[in-house]
């Protein structure tokens, strides 16, 4: 892997290279290192071991145990930590290592960081970018495959993202990090080892814009992270009965492309959001709510919702049985044009 | 209970003090105490909606906050810092703002005050520090950060979690902790193993000094020596002033429901303020008539920051919406929108 | 107030006493303290003070400092106190003072208490009743006006109730704590003091069933908390115009009553869901996607959010413009009825 | 740094135990030794996804465990205490099960264990020890409650709360930390400031106590003198256990890139499991014909747990519904049909 690293390494001018979604994200981190002398990038095991999926392989060495460092194993004093580096001018990229290890840093996230800026009218901004490997689908161990998204997405005065792919993994977290606003960067950990061309040092699409993964008539399946590309394998699918979906990427969870969303559903007029997160108040219910307030008329059915059930995040071999599946999907695909 | 209280101790002594040190503290704790009078009566008169007392904490707060340099270092306080505000050069208009419940973190400028926002999640403002500090030392820099705490927000896990990272990363750091020997309702019996929070500070490896709250003098001496240590470069160290809490916890609460007035009767009687005004006439090191300057001067100070705050307009409804980002979102803004026309009008 | 109490004391016998909110919680607290020996009520200042809000007045000393006592100021050591004791046999009943204050209790709350029922496959259940004095409208300092019903709604493993008058108030509770399953309860701070007829030791509807509490016929208002109360004085507005509106109590936030929601709009073919909350990712969105999905051909426009804005509970002053007010309201039952 | 480090130490001596309890620690620990080897085998055949090794703890895991009454005490583990659960009597076929993800918690009875979940927040149970304890004591029983934790544990919020309530309660509650000196990939000294959690127990005014963690008698003892001072009602103890991870910190990591192995090679050499053997041999506690026993009976049942481990059956994916609460609700029922007609198929 560091080999494939140094591979990108060496494409460093050219604008486009091959990355997995891992290195997209380590690139993505070297650069804002180098461009930004305010950039520090810390957490537990970051920094010598490189990180546990090696996120952060190399950057210790790279750019010194000033900039890039491991601390103790305490999760709400590193967002803690985080919020005053920034009020000292750092611009914090904290990681909690898993999903599930937010839960002890939620009282900094929601009380502190998300607040700052307002609680000081502005003087104090917070420009952390908290980096949160998510979601599940690896077979990991309790609480290393959670969806945290919905906590987030309703803290006011934070903003949530959530790549797909290697491509928008290392845009979103320019993005983000560059952003003066407190971002949480949920990593799909699934797809870390999925590879694709990104594209360097572009800009991107602005905060808060969709994708349209593929385009289609027949109905608008939704998704982010990892159950993009789930739902890119449904449409593969249904074309070969002739069923036309469109994918959108959500991306941005806060805030949340309605505008792009209302596009897209009322002109297929059907549309299904697919999340991993259980089902009662997560964030489809949101999306969903979005879609019917925008596009009420055009609604052919009501919005389908393919979420993970309504039980804690469960052990190995129960894992397919409890993430969204293609047929749950492709079920939902067909309630909907039948509706 | 920490070791040795300090309320049957009598007299202090400033003798071996800097003379206009030891007025400027006495004139900041003055008028810390007749703005905390003046804020009571506000209270009372319904212009506050609640108020959190600093009555018999203002050696412990002004003391503590004169030994830092406002230019360089950074103060994160709870809810109860209004004595060390003041004594900081906080504009006490703006941070009074936060009792009138005009806007929750005050409406002085944390940022040009180096005087962070109020806090009231006890133990939060803490580790928040510690990433301050971090980061001076990461720039090479030699402010320090000090952190206030009650002896209840120790029993918080953020507040260990702070100290651990301090010592594991050297941070120039002091660890302030008011011991008012209450946390609302709960005594320090019942709240803090082991008896004293000083003890804490030997198991992270740093020092800790439990310090007589009430009088200006030691712990004035006492956060010195901390913030000399932490400036050097030594690292993190714990102060512990004991002190007491002689009001209720705030305007709502009723004390009588869970402890004696005689105690606090004691505690008032050992009054900071009057020892401290006592020991500056036994050093010479001030006069009855530059006193009743003082005093006089303070009463003016304190009526000023009163009237500014209880005249200050309300915040703008928009308000609201103007600060939860630096980069606003379409959403918020059609959020505003909607309060712009369905409840400014 | 212990006057009061006093004066329901010598009603003992009578089934109907007339009770604040703040009275009837406490009269339930007793009854559930006398009837289970195994019953413990602890947190923050609840023992020698009775509570910042007199809820848990002379408990300590009717019942002793065994069964009812304070803790050190650590939340997330409380919900952890709860977890060992529930696994020694106890029915704990825990209280963290303000809703804000929660937040550092998350980690225990979500990773512990919810799932350990699950995690030990039945073995160690979690009897435990948090009681969280929730909700804004008493211009109360910061974090002391939080409503965090989604976030516990969201979570596999809780139960969530949230009363909104005195009767609801003893019944919920009796529930919550004679119930096996960990239950979020949810005090509105803001009706501590509205007074009411409470039927004493009846057992009540049962958990997950919502309440009508005004039937119309134009519309349905759907709330919980406080803003049942402020849902009902839009109905009486309404009223004077003609208007009919219905208002449904949610009452048990988790799990929700779909099918009282169903069997009310299906009727009035319209529906506005009012809560304190910001909106994104809010309990409302739940409310309005479950109401599309069961009565999507009837709807005859998009359910419609009168919410808290995306932004920080704000300071006293600015408390009203942020809560959901009458006219919010009105204007919304008026777009739903024009649309 | 802890102050004796065990790793020059030499030989260890079990003369002053009896024999029979010293012969079942060598049984525990060698069936753990060899368990632990199936584990990782397993782990590499592809039966178990991730496989997190005991080896080089066997001694700190077993004594300790071996130090409390499984007929009135309560363990809570973290996710690396096989040994320990080995020790204690939990069955464990279903200890294994939360190896090969059959579920999270293992499939073991935790109840009639008295040996909580496999529990993978790391310092998350330690609180749960202390209110066992609570709850122990308002009953009047005299169960004492035991929480494992690491050294990274110790840096958690939630073990100083958990340290503090036991203080203010009077808990009958023994903190045991397994320091065996890595954190994942992090080292005690840029994990524990202060150098030893040990170190911390005075602050909450309890008894602390460093013990040789490869010493299986030091580690009994010291642990069955917290435990009897808890059951006699005196309250909460720190046992602090130095060892070393000698393995790396689980299946899926590479210690190559943190550390030198030249350490972990020092202290596989002091491996507990041969120091007492040797220290029983060498008391007359055992002679070599009843060790080849042993290490044979140990063996068959490493293999009888790695054969039922490796056999069991799935769950069941109804299993997702069945205990999410003990009364279910109407919208889980539902999911569980949605769950049938579209998935179980
Ligand atoms: C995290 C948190 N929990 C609970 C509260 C409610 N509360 C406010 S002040 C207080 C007591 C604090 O005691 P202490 O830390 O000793 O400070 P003091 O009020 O004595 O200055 C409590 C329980 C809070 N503000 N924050
Ligand atoms: C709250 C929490 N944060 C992070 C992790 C990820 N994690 C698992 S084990 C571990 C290191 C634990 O070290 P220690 O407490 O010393 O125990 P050891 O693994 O050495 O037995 C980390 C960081 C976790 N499981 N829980
Ligand atoms: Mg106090
Ligand atoms: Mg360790």
């Amino acid at each position: 892997m560091t080999e494939l690293i140094e591979r990108a390494d060496t494409a460093a001018d050219t604008p486009v290279v091959e990355l997995s979604m891992q290195q997209a994200i380590n690139r993505a981190l070297r650069d804002l290192l180098t461009e930004d002398s305010d950039v520090l990038v810390f957490g537990e095991d970051v920094g010598t071991l490189g990180g546990v999926f090696r996120v952060t392989d190399g950057l210790q060495k790279e750019f010194g145990d000033k900039r890039v460092f491991d601390t103790p194993l305490a999760e709400s004093a590193i967002m803690g930590m985080a919020v005053g580096l920034a009020m000292n001018g750092w611009r914090p990229v904290p990681e909690l290592q898993f999903d599930g290890f937010a839960y002890p840093a939620i009282d900094q996230i929601v009380n502190q960081v998300a607040r700052m800026n307002y609680r000081t009218r502005g003087a104090a901004p917070m420009p952390i970018t908290l980096r949160l490997p998510s979601f599940g689908g690896i077979q990991a161990p309790e609480h290393h495959g959670e969806s945290l998204e919905a906590l987030f997405a309703h803290t006011p005065g934070l903003k949530v993202a959530a790549p797909s792919d290697p491509a928008d993994a290392y845009s979103l977290l320019l993005q983000s990090v560059r952003s003066d606003d407190p971002v949480v960067y949920m990593e799909p950990k699934s797809r870390y080892w999925d590879r694709k061309p990104v594209q360097l040092r572009e800009p991107g699409d602005p905060i808060g814009t969709s994708r349209v993964v593929r385009s289609g008539r027949h109905a608008t399946l939704i998704a982010w992270g990892a159950m993009v590309h789930r739902c890119v394998q449904v449409a593969e699918l249904a074309a070969e009965d002739g069923v036309d979906l469109e994918v959108l990427d959500l991306r941005w969870l806060k805030p949340i492309d309605a505008a792009g969303l209302a596009a897209s559903v009322s002109r297929t007029r059907r549309a299904v959001v697919v999340h991993e997160a259980p089902l009662t108040a997560g964030l489809g219910a949101e999306v969903a709510t979005l879609v019917t307030e925008n596009c009420f008329r055009d609604l052919a059915a009501p919005v389908q919702r393919v979420t993970g059930f309504d039980v804690p995040y469960p052990a190995g071999p129960l894992e397919p049985q409890y993430l969204p599946t293609i047929d749950r999907v492709l079920l939902a695909v067909q309630r909907t044009l039948e509706y | 209970m920490p070791t040795h209280e300090s309320a049957g101790r009598g007299a202090i002594t400033v003798d071996h003090l800097p003379p206009d040190l030891t007025r400027a503290l006495y004139r900041d704790m003055r008028t810390a105490r007749d703005l905390d009078t003046e804020a009571i009566a506000l209270q009372r008169q319904g212009v506050f909606p609640a108020y959190v007392s600093v009555r018999g904490q203002e050696a412990a707060q002004v003391a503590s906050a004169s030994a830092l340099d406002p230019a360089r270092d950074f103060v994160f306080p709870t809810y109860r810092e209004m004595a060390s505000a003041l004594a900081y050069g906080v504009e006490m208009v703006g941070y009074m703002a936060t009792h009138r419940a005009l806007w929750h973190g005050g409406l002085y400028d944390v940022m040009a005050s180096r005087f962070g926002a109020v806090n009231a999640v006890v133990g939060g403002p803490v580790p928040h520090a510690v990433g301050w500090a971090v980061g001076e030392r990461l720039r090479g820099d030699d402010g320090v950060a000090l952190a206030y705490f009650g002896d209840g927000a120790s029993s918080e896990g953020d507040v260990h979690e702070a100290m651990n990272f301090a010592g594991v990363f050297g941070a120039p750091v002091v660890f302030f902790c008011q011991n008012n020997q209450w946390a609302l309702s709960v005594p320090n019996e019942r709240q803090v193993a082991g008896g004293s929070v000083r003890a804490r500070a030997e198991g992270y490896g740093m020092p800790g000094v439990l310090v007589d709250g009430n009088d200006a003098g030691a712990v004035y001496e006492a956060t010195a020596e901390a913030v000399a240590r932490a400036r050097r470069g030594e690292g993190p160290s714990v102060v512990e002033a004991l002190t007491y809490r002689v009001e209720p916890h705030s305007t709502s609460d009723d004390p009588g429901r869970y402890r004696d007035d005689a105690e606090a009767a004691r505690w008032r009687d050992r009054d900071p303020v009057r020892l401290l005004r006592e020991a500056l006439l036994a050093a010479g090191h001030a006069d009855e008539a530059h006193l009743a300057e003082v005093d006089a001067r303070a009463a003016r100070e304190a009526e000023r920051v009163r009237d500014g705050v209880a005249t200050a307009p309300e915040p703008d409804g928009s308000d609201l919406f103007t600060h939860v980002f630096r980069e606003t979102t379409e959403e918020l803004t059609r959020q505003r929108r909607t309060w712009q026309e369905e409840v400014e009008l």
